[in-house]
């Protein structure tokens, strides 16, 4: 840790001062932002070498996301967090390696700075987890009203080596769908933390960088036909996309899906399926057969790995995702419609 | 989960279906020539598929799935006043998250959001009442909405709000009772229904003995039934020995959650609260006698009908059901969802056109969700 | 509109509004106890209860429960014993021990 | 253009639905925004190739901005307008060719969905005059009262000749400062649109792209030191940052200055200095004296730069900006503090 | 611009210039031994940073910079005020843009905006009027602030508002007047100021005749002047010329906008709502007698300091100025900004201590801004 | 607290409320008249006025303008002439014609 330099910023709070680009906003963005990214300071505009680019055939890898949960802090992460390991992992499971963040701000008045600090802290000690570096931003500041406290965005850029290529319309019948962890915990955790439905408990969000697990289990099972992050939509609709764009079935086994006990007790209490609920730190891939023990055994030697699993396989016949109950029965799981609604009936 | 993971215990199942087999044979149920059961309640519908039970029990037994979703057979001309309350000026329209995509004839409350409504979804009218508390200068309203089951919490969030004299809470009452349709679908003279599981939470407030009619008047085995897997396996059995045996009774499968003579709380808290009108209008049924609970005179302050003089305080009005919806049919057991000429067609879950796709409770929803997404499947 | 799931009232936060707390798989919400409420209200915790929309409606009478499982039981192990029974029949017929 | 396809989406404005990761957000995202785009479709990631990428010495330029201006349509564009022009901007004044684009939209329940769809035409159209790719995106939909209709924002990644070294901090004193047009155009017409001055007149935004205005300035006069887009803060930030980065005062001549007569009125009726007013198509630049000429000429020959002009030079000494005033007086333009609010002292 | 920017013509200003020379070297003016001229009003002051004049008259002529900025002398406990009835539940406190930033002890309108306050800016107290029409339901103030020029505008909208009945309306009245600390500033033994250049928009309401005091029993020679820097230039030469011939009189070099007897519109609508306080406090220069204007009795439904009682309403307060500010001094011609230990130093405009920093028509400010930014040069 | 600037009055828009269109340099607001108007409101279209907050405060008195600038013309030609005898003078002191 440096010494802490003098602040120019005394505000508590961010005024529409500090969106008005002048002094206000370079002392909100010297203070509070470019002290933690990597390299210091943070250019209006990166300029990048990676030696990898310039290997013939490889391709470059571009993704982007927004992020705008309420409440911007809850039990195992904050937005920040969250966006960088979004988009690290958006790149991740697509084959790429990545390499360099933007992160662009959108702040609401009133917004008090040391949440702005903290949630630049958890994006600098992600993105050195993650090795990453976040070499590009910006700041708005926006009204009162006007926004809900902080949006981020986050885009990435990673390269994809020559030789590699995944996507979901590889996936064949018989490959086997892995996860590497617990599905809906970071969606029940924040049902929960939003406090409206006045529900507690000790769940805690997954958001976790999934870079160096694909990296891990690509060279250890070369075949992976693809992979896909669970997030909005939850593991039912990453498998319908992927059944769609493979033309292939899916066929998962209730009880091989692994959730924890309050994720269960959540979803009875609202009437939601947990197979829609949101993850952040989740991914399912799709493994030959034989080399499923490969990618299965790669997962598990990393913490973000631990728990991963076989859940199912890829079936020839209509693209539709069908799940054996538990209870021995099997039924459909379709695409969402709109959004999970907490049902009482 | 204790009282509930037990029930789902596949082993035990086999049994069961055993057994419902071994009975069904023995009355000669079959496929062309099967036993019909109507699962009254939506949630036993849910379970139904979601366990995919109707595709493990034997080919003789099938399941009619009945009008016990609350948000299924709530008539369009609702849900517009539901709209006009929330559009209000000042009015902060708070609801179960299952009414929020019911269609009215111009929009959904999730569309009255969007344009701008102050609409909020809450898990319990506890949470609405508290809403009230916190915002003393808005009018809080509350969509009660539901059969017996629910009855109760609205009726003690009024009683609560009467004793702290919150003068901007309100009710918005569309609670309706499960014996009343039950009596006219069995006076339907298309009516083929063999037997009933029948509601087990509606059930727990009731009791067993509003059902006597079905046994005594109409002749028809009733099981009061658990929402787990096997607690309607084994009601379905129930049922099913009542017929081969020539029994006609109310049996309560769900004695760990139902008393036989109800909830005696519940049942004064409604009966002071609540009244019965004179008739109401069930989407897909059309308007049923003494089906419907109003709120008193003596509560009249926290009734949204007279409040904002919506609804029954406005004077009559229908809406017709759209066309081409054989919600009616369906709901009767004369037709399957997939041999509705809209379904998977006009009529699907992001775009419902009847009651039975709106909920993931109703039957057309449930056929879609869990059987035969995507029309194709659907209409095997 | 039947959604209702067992929780374990764990304890009582408001005797006067007739509150308490529950616990349903290690997630917590605060219910409306008034319809289980016979006595004190004390004597609640440790009891499941069925909830609905934020109300306990109903007490779980836990030897009905019992008993409910051991019919299942019962029927399973009838049915094995049939099963047993079936198969030494078969075993019979075929000539094998 | 295509023939008009089925659309499913039925709905006039955006709800929560939308935003869910359902069926209804895939609805919203192929009809409204991955038509327009090329190529069509809007993946979550993008894989990309060009041969300018793999020349010995190049580099990736990259960056992000968000834009939240209210109202989301205004004289002379609308947001989708400026969240094109704005990161293309950023990439050619950093002295890259622009390639690529990401675009993540952030949307408040209850927009208009014919808005959108308007916005996603404009932003397709520029794209296309810029000669740029929107290659990826992403879609979030919030509660009403959670954002201001809609907010954009872009990445872009472009490509840095091996041979070319643009940056603020290679301005020399003698070197010509440089304008491709009009000041304050932008602020005062988005002053004037929003409505709560009550201010009427014909002003419309100077919102454009100005990469190949920046190709043909740096074949013309490949000596340019930096340029800059003279966007939040105004002309006066952007020599203020340059100042200070290359540690030279500037001089820069007021009646050289080019103002239309509308902007002054505006900044008269307010006491507002157009100095500071934000400009959505404008860049100032730093070229040698020997090559400013044919700088001018090059700009001249475009549209964009028709109205360019020289208006002053850097010079020894602290780094200040110092303005001549058409009056004969001299005195220093410095940053603004906070945002510039209308004065009535 | 018409009537603006003829009177911005350098080859015209040359002349002027020479001129002032000519007269200050036969005056015998020198930079050690300066001409002292204050212009009273910040908006002249704001002029001649803008254009340079400063450093463009001869060095025997020195601008004293008034105190002409409303923002600036408005005490730190009169924002505090402001704040107080802007965090109030259902306000909407309407200010002009200058107020935004101004310190009070705890914090500026901008950061109480930020915590949640409803506050917005208009352009003038009749946008406020229209929010009071529109938001029948919402208490709208507007922030009434400003000398003489800006009286009559907030004394017309409440003369609108009675005729229109509006409930929902006041103004936080913090009128000033320019007279009283000129004489207050003239009896201050320390003073050495050797004419003033007059308020140009002030007069057009006040006409000149309220500054003949100046010239008779003090012996200073005033100009009014307008607010192009010809006019400034022109004012400047003609105190000179006074000053060399030995004469003290009022001057009017503002003919084209301000009549010699002001605005009888004007005058008549201020004597309708507005009365003279006993006394108002200015941020640097203390209380000064009959300095501040309130709204009388019969407009008591339009006085915010009545409908919320604060502020004067509320009884004697008093929050001392920050320690070691010497706006004081600056304001009264003692000291140069630079002087100020402060300046550039705890004092810039993103943390202005002292009043003069606050408005960019505050002489701390104005030097700060278009002469000595950043400290160094500021201390040259 | 004195920001002024001359606007021309190009209509009357309510006459009750006595508000009119003015324009500054083809910028247009919304004025109140109130404090200029002297007879029908009419009479005020294409005149100048000094503008404040949203109000016409002064209407602005061509004649005086022009007087003022007159005055500052010959000031500048006085100058003029005065540069000129002293250029004169110094040419005739260096001896060049
Ligand atoms: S498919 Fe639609 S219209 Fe047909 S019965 Fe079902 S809900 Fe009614
Ligand atoms: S520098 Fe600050 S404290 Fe010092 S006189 Fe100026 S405003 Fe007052
Ligand atoms: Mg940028
Ligand atoms: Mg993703
Ligand atoms: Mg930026
Ligand atoms: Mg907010
Ligand atoms: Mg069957
Ligand atoms: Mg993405
Ligand atoms: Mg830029
Ligand atoms: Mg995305
Ligand atoms: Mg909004
Ligand atoms: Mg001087």
């Amino acid at each position: 840790m440096n010494a802490p330099t003098l602040s120019r910023l005394r505000d508590t709070r961010v005024t529409l001062s500090h969106g008005g680009g002048g002094r206000a906003m370079r002392d909100l963005i010297d203070d509070v932002f470019a002290t933690v990214f990597r390299p210091p300071g943070m250019e209006d505009q990166a300029r990048l070498y990676d030696s990898a680019l310039t290997e013939p055939g490889a391709r470059l890898a571009f993704t982007t996301d927004s992020f705008v949960v309420t409440p911007l802090e809850f039990p195992g992460g904050d937005i920040g967090k969250l966006a960088v390991c979004g988009t690290v992992n958006d790149l991740a499971v697509g084959g790429a390696r990545p390499l360099w963040l933007s992160a662009a701000f959108i702040i609401e008045e009133g917004t008090e700075i040391a949440l702005l600090r903290r949630v630049a802290a958890t994006m600098a000690a992600e993105a050195q987890k993650a090795g990453i570096q976040i070499v590009t931003g910006d700041t708005k500041v926006v009204g009162r009203g006007a926004a809900d406290g902080l949006f981020v965005t986050t885009s990435g850029v990673g390269v994809i080596a020559p030789d590699r290529d995944m996507a979901a319309h590889h996936i064949r019948p018989g490959d086997v769908a892995i996860v590497n962890g617990v599905l809906g915990d970071h969606g029940a955790t924040i049902l929960a933390a939003r406090g409206d439905l006045a529900l507690s408990s000790d769940i805690a969000s997954d958001c976790q960088s999934l870079g160096h697990l694909m990296q891990d289990v690509l060279a250890a099972a070369p075949a992976t036909r693809a992979a896909r992050d669970a997030t909005r939509g939850g593991l039912a609709s990453a498998l319908n996309e992927m059944a769609e764009a493979a033309q292939v079935g899916i066929e998962i086994d209730e009880d091989a899906l692994p959730l924890r006990t309050e994720v269960k007790g959540m979803c009875e209490i609202l009437g939601l399926d947990p197979l829609y609920l949101a993850n952040e730190g989740t991914l399912v891939l799709f493994v030959p057969s034989d080399q499923a023990g490969a990618a299965l055994a790669a997962m598990r030697a990393r913490p973000e790995g631990a728990g991963a699993v076989a859940i199912g396989h890829a079936v020839a016949g209509a693209a539709q995702v069908r799940m054996r109950t538990a209870f021995g029965g099997s039924r459909i799981v379709d695409m969402l419609v709109g959004e999970q609604l907490p049902r009482i009936c | 989960m204790k009282f509930a993971s037990e029930f789902r215990n596949p082993k035990a199942a086999q049994a069961v279906l055993a057994r419902i087999s071994e009975v069904a044979d023995a009355i000669g149920a079959t496929a062309e020539n099967p036993v019909s059961i109507m699962e009254i309640c939506g949630g036993h519908t849910h379970a139904i598929f979601r366990y995919g039970l109707d595709k493990l029990v034997h080919e003789g037994v099938e399941f009619i799935h009945g009008p016990g979703c609350p948000v299924c057979v709530l008539p369009m001309a609702r849900v517009d006043e539901c709209v006009e309350i929330a559009e209000r000026e000042g009015v902060i329209f708070t609801t179960f998250g299952d009414a929020m995509r019911v269609p009215g004839t111009l929009k959904s409350l999730m569309q009255a959001k969007a344009g701008g409504a102050d609409i909020r979804m809450v898990y319990s009218p506890l949470d609405a009442l508290e809403l009230a508390r916190r915002n003393p200068e808005r009018e809080v309203v509350f969509f009660g909405l539901g059969f017996e089951t629910t009855t109760p919490s609205t009726a003690l969030s009024i009683q609560q709000a009467a004793r702290e004299g919150l003068k901007n809470f309100s009710v918005f009452c569309n609670h309706i009772t499960v014996p009343e349709p039950i009596r006219a679908l069995l006076q339907d003279p298309h009516m083929m229904l063999d037997g009933f599981i029948g509601p087990g939470h509606v059930s727990m407030v009731i009791g067993t003995h509003p059902y006597d009619f079905i046994a005594q008047e109409y002749s028809r085995p009733i099981v009061v039934a658990g929402f787990e897997p096997l607690d309607l396996l084994q009601s379905v059995l129930m049922v099913l020995e009542q017929i081969r045996d020539g029994r006609a009774q109310v049996e309560n499968q769900y004695a760990r959650v139902v008393p036989a003579q109800g909830n005696p709380v519940s049942l004064a808290a409604i009966a002071d609260v609540y009244e019965r009108r004179p008739s109401f209008e069930w989407r897909g049924l059309g308007e049923i006698d003494a089906s419907g609970l109003r709120i008193r005179a003596k509560y009249a302050a926290f009734d949204a009908e007279e409040k904002f003089s919506v609804g029954y305080a406005a004077g009559p009005r229908h809406v017709p059901e759209p066309e081409g919806c054989s919600c009616g049919a369906v709901m009767t057991g004369r037709i399957k969802p997939t041999a509705c000429a809209q379904f998977g067609r006009g009529c699907t879950p992001d775009t419902p056109l009847g009651a039975l796709m709106v909920s993931s409770e109703g039957a057309c929803a449930a056929y879609w969700q869990y059987r035969g997404a995507r029309g194709a499947e659907a209409a095997e | 509109m039947c959604l209702g799931i067992p929780g374990q009232i764990v304890a009582i936060t408001d005797v006067d509004r007739m509150m308490a707390m529950a616990e349903v798989s290690g997630v917590r919400r605060e219910i409306n106890i008034a319809c289980v409420l016979d006595g004190p209200a004390e004597l609640l915790v440790g009891k499941w209860a069925l909830i609905h929309v934020g109300f306990a409606m109903s007490l779980i009478d836990e030897e009905e429960a019992a008993e409910t499982l051991r019919a299942l039981q019962e029927l399973g192990e009838a049915q094995e014993a049939l099963e047993a029974m079936a198969e030494g029949q078969k075993a019979l017929e075929e000539g094998k021990p």
